[in-house]
């Protein structure tokens, strides 16, 4: 028999406390693959968001340092300046890495800290039950604005597309993981984000359209079709900027 | 309370300090303490809401308190309810002498909690024939298979208040009944289908 | 006869049903029993079906899944 | 009629019954129930629920409505009040009214979702630079939680300062019965005319917050102090229960103070005359109240949700005049009446503390 | 005789604390000449930022806010929707706006704000006496800089390039006044600006190059020259986003 | 050999001297040539100068270098140490090593530029959420900052802590002689085996700061209790002058002991026996070398840059066993030592102050 | 004879030269005598040679500079 | 200073602390406090330094101290520097006994401050012949003049340091020069132009 999938060893064996169905759990598996496939797991160092994900030093088998709800760039940027031979990455959600971490991410992508953010993008925020994201598609309702969201509370902040125009951010995508195709591709954009981090070109940030069923209110099935028929359409996708020897870079 | 004790920049004293002053420090009034848990969904919330505002309405003191506390995603899901003819100090209850678990991480957690003497009612659908106590009451009921059978499993949280009421009432059945309606009687079909599964827990208990 | 093998670490799923949606084989199916965590696990249904393409063990968020295809010959 | 009603949700109630048309804030567990609730009823009373991108620029945000003349609040937890400190000390030296609830939380760092009153020496104390003290109120049920909120809203414009409502999870969790409107009597206050909001027919309003020399600092530092003074002179707030024969007393706020009730009972009916000496202002601290006990009581007791923060204050009033005792559970733990009337014996009928 | 110019009504008698040549004094002129024109003195609320243009409440006509440094645009916020009837401005350095108050700007324009920032590029921070800032250019010498920028310490930031992207944002446009038709040009992007306020289209930015011969070390008329020289070239310019009604708009 | 240096450069110098090859800062005044020194000198020390997009970056940047194992600091004033207060509870909960000088100026709010010790409050009952202290140290001269800079990084390292620098704007401005290295002499530490820096060869690390139940929370905040109450006992440091025949003593710290050095000599000089008790740690406060001096004190006085912070401490120590006083200039403006003799004559001298 | 006219506010100028270094027609420069701030203020050299373009004011940060145009026929 | 009052983890007494110790507290030793001051540009902090410095070189406690609070720009610059032979206590200096003012404003602002019998330099090229005071020695001198005699306006600063030195000296001459050349000599060009504005001050001080 030959083994098509198996556990990766950059995870840890715990499981995991996020919702059934949460795609948190896919896209946390994706990193833990890579973290072994790149054989980086020992010199790898992950900052944790607040918010679901915050917990998530429990799972990945690398060290992580938990930062402040929005500080995890900051807290990466201090990791990796104490130690640039280390691989730095963040694991963010909406609210924490474009909302009350928004300075901190431009700011990094502004700097070209060469290190890797991971933007888990579920429109909500998950952890405090289902509030207001800065990526809440208009007439989404949801706890802070349980009439639907009208442009009187602003429009869905797209965060890659903005990052794209940063000059030291080296590689900027977004993914999304509604499907086993779509997986694959997540996982082909994140390695490529560690591997600029690990060749110097500047800040990787990969952001990843994710599920929240438990805040949405539906199945996580259900949950997958709300990605593909309402997210994908608003949030630009795939490689924004890609480094300069690929033909991306300064213009 | 001594009532020169608030300044008075416009603000009267407190009601329940008031209450307070007019009681004697002595009196010895009933308080039932409820803790009422199992997953998140199975209704406990609610059927603490349905007690807390029986409790008003019959015109006792009263508190209501989720667990909002750090509990993971999926655990138990449990709060606190006070029904009492006095002020109430704390509002969380360590010790409950009434308490409910819909599910079997509920009674493990709460079963050695409970004051001697003070009745556990458990969900027997699920929970498993697990060791009890000898010291208080453990009320079994069936209470999905109840609820199933007056037509939606969703009920049996307040199958399980019709029981809690048979035999361990804190206010009177009306009472009850008025509140259930009140905080769940908004659609016709909604209000008969909860009356019956009062209904039908209270006759469950009879029978017992 | 040699088989492909979805291993199913019931006690790690959370019947979310996300592998049983992308099976295209509908091999899977939420069971009816549930486990410690009171969570009903996925099953296989028709483990013949399969094709070993591991489409669910990539949808699975849990680790849940392991994927053994056979081996020309096996 | 009564309702039953969430603590932070009464909160939000009686803000917009108290005028406030803004609340500008970033949702916080265990204060989240106060901007959801706001989503919800601000539409309705003409006004707006404004999520801000975090709780630095929602301290800002009614900041610059504050300055505009608005009555506006923002509620948040522990972290989140860490992250309005420099915005507090800049409302307070610009002078602009507003209310903030601290529904507490779990510390340091990130702490825990339990009740704690962890942040009595930040909110007291200013837990911002310079020298300055927000107005500090202490509900203990939710339906002065009501009240409290009311006045805060006069109390802030009155005194042009910032009005701080200081919660624990449990109260701001907890449902009770409450009563709207509330005992409070709404002050009439005179206008505004110091706001910045256009200055038609009027000579141009500036709301800053800086001085050019030292002098002018030390000056306008002064003239804070003054007001502080007055807030001292005027506002100190405090209830009582069973003090007048007592011979010990505790000292409690919030939670804390309602448990230690049921600790009195329990102390009363094994003969001991203790009372409770509830801080309702936490500042200004009701020293004088405080201190008209002193001479009858033998020893005293704070009992907190800390590792010990208003002792301190209990201790500065009290002055060596008597023991001051402590007993407090952290992190989210709340205490048992049981626990506090042993650690009462112990520490104060035993001699456990001294003086 | 035909007054060709005059001081304008919508700034006060006050002479500035600007230093000699620094050309904060021009474009606190233009939007007095706005507020006056616009005859919007009596309906309008400034914040000063904190930087060089602190005590700008002294010169301009209209009530006036201080803000915290890089929160002018939550403070404007705040008194907006406080207001909406009134005009709101803020009023901002480079450090203000594009570094301890990034994410206040950019979420301002998320939310779609019905304000006005406008954006005092520098290259510097001069307030404090001239350190590096998110817009100083590679190579400049400053005094956190002092062998200038290099690429470890990041990109000069440009913020409008970005903000044209965010949605909510109705005007962006990137001016300077270098020369006197440059400061004509200035003129009018700032009245559209607030003029698209007015219209209650959305927010809207103007970031304007400025100088600070005082820090950069050379006389004002150099100055003028440096900016010509080396910011013109770095900083995209032009209106960048325009209302949807004239051609603009959401992609 | 002697040479003149600022006290900011000093703190930068010896910082990097203590092996610390990260700074993360933001500019503000009156702390601006820390930042400007280590952008000019960490470059040839290997390490990195790193500006932040703001304070409260930077702390977060500190916090995150610090959890990897770097000797690493910040520096900053007033409304920027505001800005960090979040951050410092996270610090702490995190119990990462880290050094912060605050370089006090005139507030609240945006204030003014002069010196003041006003964030007294803040700096040592905890300007963040929850119950926690970081290490506050306190110098006087220019030559002091280098010593307790250099040991605040052992002392960091050793507790797992923040230390704080705790200059007002003049120590932070003014130029004295000093010599390097300094009399502080630097202590073996052990391997920092917590940090997460890559786990290779070992068990993987965690550097986090919640707790996921209110038990656990205690636990922390138990546990961390005992590490202040260790710091309490070992780090409780002072400097006395003249006090061992004094009737009298000031307590006095920074620049506001310097003046109050020479409004001694002149108090001595008509007779008056008082002596100057200088805490050099603010936190822990250093009650026992305080109390040790009670009962030969008949009365003591406070003098600070702010409305009376630090005599809250003096208070509590002393306890009611003599007379406090207090004398303070505010935002910005620095007493003579005139008017401390006459302060002390009126309140102390003349009775105008009780116990 | 009717001239274009530029008002200097002489206690207003700093003596940047901004205004000096705009003119068309070199009208302008910086003065020998210090203001009461100490500023060396800018002075009209020649003012027949101004075209009353308003150059100089429009880059003058200080406000320092009124310009008025003779009317035709004035 | 008690020693033991001094927790010893690792951190000796501070050195002024110590030679505090050293000296009796009723010695009157000599000290002089100088305020400087004039526009930004005119050197006056430099001049601070360089006195600073050559009282550190022969010895003394010396502080130096810029006013860097809240001014405007464009507003007067100025530094306070003492020189003593005892540990100084405040660094700020509110009544100088040797006063230095460049131009108007300064000389405006601190006339009144200098204690009586003390001495103000003022800069004649700049500073109109304004009212003065009896209680004071005040010494003018064209000292933008005399430097650019020199050849450079730049150094008037160092001119009037030179009077100065001739009038009112806390240090040796050899040791101030010392000091100004550790400061201002790295260039040689610089070196000897600063050598003879010194000079220059020195001579022209001797003349009056
Ligand atoms: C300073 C601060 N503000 C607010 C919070 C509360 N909080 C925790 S997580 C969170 C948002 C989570 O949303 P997101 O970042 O999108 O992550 P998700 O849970 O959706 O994965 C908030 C507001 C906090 N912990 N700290
Ligand atoms: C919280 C805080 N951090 C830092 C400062 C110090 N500070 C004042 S202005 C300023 C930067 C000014 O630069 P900029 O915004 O570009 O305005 P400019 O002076 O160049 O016009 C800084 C860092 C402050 N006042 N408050
Ligand atoms: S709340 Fe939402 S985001 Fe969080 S674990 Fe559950 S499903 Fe996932
Ligand atoms: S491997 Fe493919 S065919 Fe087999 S069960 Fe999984 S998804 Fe279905
Ligand atoms: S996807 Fe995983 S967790 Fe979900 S049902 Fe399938 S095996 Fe179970
Ligand atoms: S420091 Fe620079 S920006 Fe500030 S007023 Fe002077 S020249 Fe202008
Ligand atoms: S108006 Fe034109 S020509 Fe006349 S002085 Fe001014 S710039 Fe020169
Ligand atoms: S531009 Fe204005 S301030 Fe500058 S020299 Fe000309 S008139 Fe004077
Ligand atoms: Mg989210
Ligand atoms: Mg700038």
């Amino acid at each position: 028999m030959k083994t098509v999938f198996a556990k990766t060893a950059g995870l840890t064996d715990r499981v995991t406390h996020y919702c059934p169905g949460c795609t948190h759990g896919i896209i946390h598996r994706l990193i833990g693959e890579i973290l072994e496939e790149m054989e980086i797991i020992g010199k790898t160092v992950g900052v944790a968001p607040v918010g679901c994900a915050g917990f998530c030093e429990n799972y990945f088998a690398c060290d992580i340092i938990g930062a402040a709800h929005g500080r995890a760039v900051a807290v990466a940027t201090g990791a990796k300046r104490a130690h640039p031979d280390r691989v730095v990455f963040t694991y963010q959600g909406d609210g924490d890495g474009a909302s009350i971490g928004l300075a901190e991410t431009v700011s990094a992508a502004a700097r070209g800290e060469k290190l890797t953010s991971i933007f888990v993008n579920n429109a909500i925020y998950g952890m405090t039950g289902g509030q207001m994201a800065p990526t809440t598609l208009l007439g989404m309702k949801t706890a802070t604005s349980p009439y639907g969201r009208d442009e009187s509370m602003g429009y869905p902040l797209d965060l890659p597309k903005l990052l794209a125009q940063v000059r030291g951010a080296a590689y900027v995508a977004s993914v999304s993981v509604d499907n086993p195709q779509a997986v694959r591709e997540a996982k082909k954009a994140l390695k490529k984000a560690f591997q600029v981090q690990l060749d110097g070109l500047g800040y990787s940030f990969v952001s990843i359209l994710s599920t929240c069923p438990t805040n949405w209110g539906v199945t996580p099935v259900e949950a997958l079709e709300w990605v593909r028929t309402k997210m994908k359409p608003y949030f630009a996708l795939g490689e924004l900027k890609v480094p300069a020897e690929e033909g991306g870079g300064e213009e | 309370m001594t009532e020169q004790g608030i300044k008075q920049r416009g603000m009267a004293p407190q009601g329940t300090d008031t209450a307070e002053a007019a009681k004697p420090v002595t009196a010895k009034p009933v308080t039932t303490k409820y803790v009422l848990a199992g997953f998140g969904g199975q209704g406990v919330l609610f059927v603490g809401k349905v007690l807390a505002q029986a409790g008003m309405m019959a015109k006792k003191q009263v508190t209501w308190i989720p667990a909002y506390g750090p509990e993971m995603r999926g655990g138990t899901a449990n709060c606190s309810v006070i029904i009492s003819d006095r002020k109430i100090g704390s509002p969380t209850v360590g010790k409950p002498s009434v308490c409910l678990t819909m599910n079997q991480a509920a009674y493990e957690k709460f079963l050695h909690t409970i004051v001697p003497g003070g009745v556990l009612y458990v969900n027997s659908s699920i929970v498993a024939d697990l060791p009890g106590r000898d010291d208080i009451r453990i009320v079994k009921a069936p209470v999905n298979d109840l609820a199933h059978d007056l037509g939606s499993a969703k009920v049996a949280n307040i199958v399980m208040l019709g029981i809690m009421q048979a035999l361990t009432p804190s206010v009177s059945d009306k009472e009850l009944e008025d509140a259930l309606m009140q905080l769940a009687g908004k659609k016709p079909e909604l209000a008969e289908l909860n009356r019956q599964a009062l209904k039908a827990g209270m006759e469950f208990a009879n029978r017992l | 006869m040699a088989n492909n093998h979805v291993e199913i670490k019931t006690e790690r799923c959370k019947g979310c049903g996300l592998c049983v949606s992308v099976c295209p084989k509908k091999v899977l199916e939420i069971g009816e029993t549930a486990n410690s965590k009171g969570y009903y696990a996925v099953i296989m249904q028709d483990e013949d079906k399969c094709i070993g393409c591991a489409f669910c063990a990539l949808m699975c968020p849990d680790l849940a899944l392991e994927v053994y295809r056979a081996e020309k010959g096996e | 009629m009564a309702i039953l009603m969430k603590g932070n949700e009464a909160i939000a109630e009686a803000a917009i019954q108290a005028g406030c048309r803004l609340f500008c804030g970033y949702p916080i567990t265990p204060s989240t129930e106060i901007p959801e609730y706001m989503a919800k009823k601000m539409k309705k009373a003409g006004g707006t629920y404004l999520q801000a991108e975090s709780e630095v620029a929602a301290i800002y945000m009614v900041y610059g409505a504050g300055a505009a003349g608005a009555r506006v609040m923002s509620g948040t937890s522990s972290p989140g009040f860490s992250l309005m400190q420099e915005g507090l000390s800049y409302l307070f030296a610009a002078e602009i009214p507003c209310v903030i609830a601290d529904v507490m939380r779990g510390g340091p760092g990130l702490g825990g979702l339990g009740p704690t009153q962890a942040d009595y020496f930040q909110l007291t104390k200013g837990g911002g630079h310079g020298d300055y003290h927000p107005i500090v109120l202490a509900p203990a049920t939710v339906q002065e939680m009501i009240d409290l909120t009311k006045e805060a809203f006069d109390l802030a414009d009155i005194y042009r300062n910032p009005v701080i409502l200081a919660v624990d999870g449990i109260l701001g969790q907890m449902m009770e019965p409450v009563e709207f409107p509330g005992t409070y009597k709404a002050k009439i206050l005179p206008a505004k005319t110091w706001a910045a909001d256009g200055c038609e027919g009027r000579p141009k309003n500036n709301v800053i917050s800086y001085y050019l020399s030292s002098e002018a600092g030390e000056a306008d530092n002064l003239r804070w102090g003054k007001k502080m003074a007055q807030m001292q002179a005027a506002e100190q707030r405090f209830a009582e229960l069973s003090l007048d024969d007592a011979e010990y007393a505790f000292v409690a706020f919030g939670t804390s103070s309602r448990i230690t009730e049921t600790a009195i009972d329990m102390l009363r009916s094994e003969g001991v005359k203790v009372g409770l000496f509830r801080p309702i202002s936490l500042w200004p601290f009701p020293v004088e109240g405080l201190q008209k006990r002193v001479p009858q009581i033998k020893g005293w007791m704070s009992i907190e949700l800390s590792a010990g923060q208003m002792v301190q204050d209990v201790r500065l009033a009290v002055n060596g005049r008597a023991p001051v005792g402590f007993y407090g559970r952290q992190g989210g733990m709340i205490p048992e009446p049981e626990e506090i009337v042993a650690a009462f014996k112990t520490q104060i009928l035993q001699g456990g503390v001294q003086r």
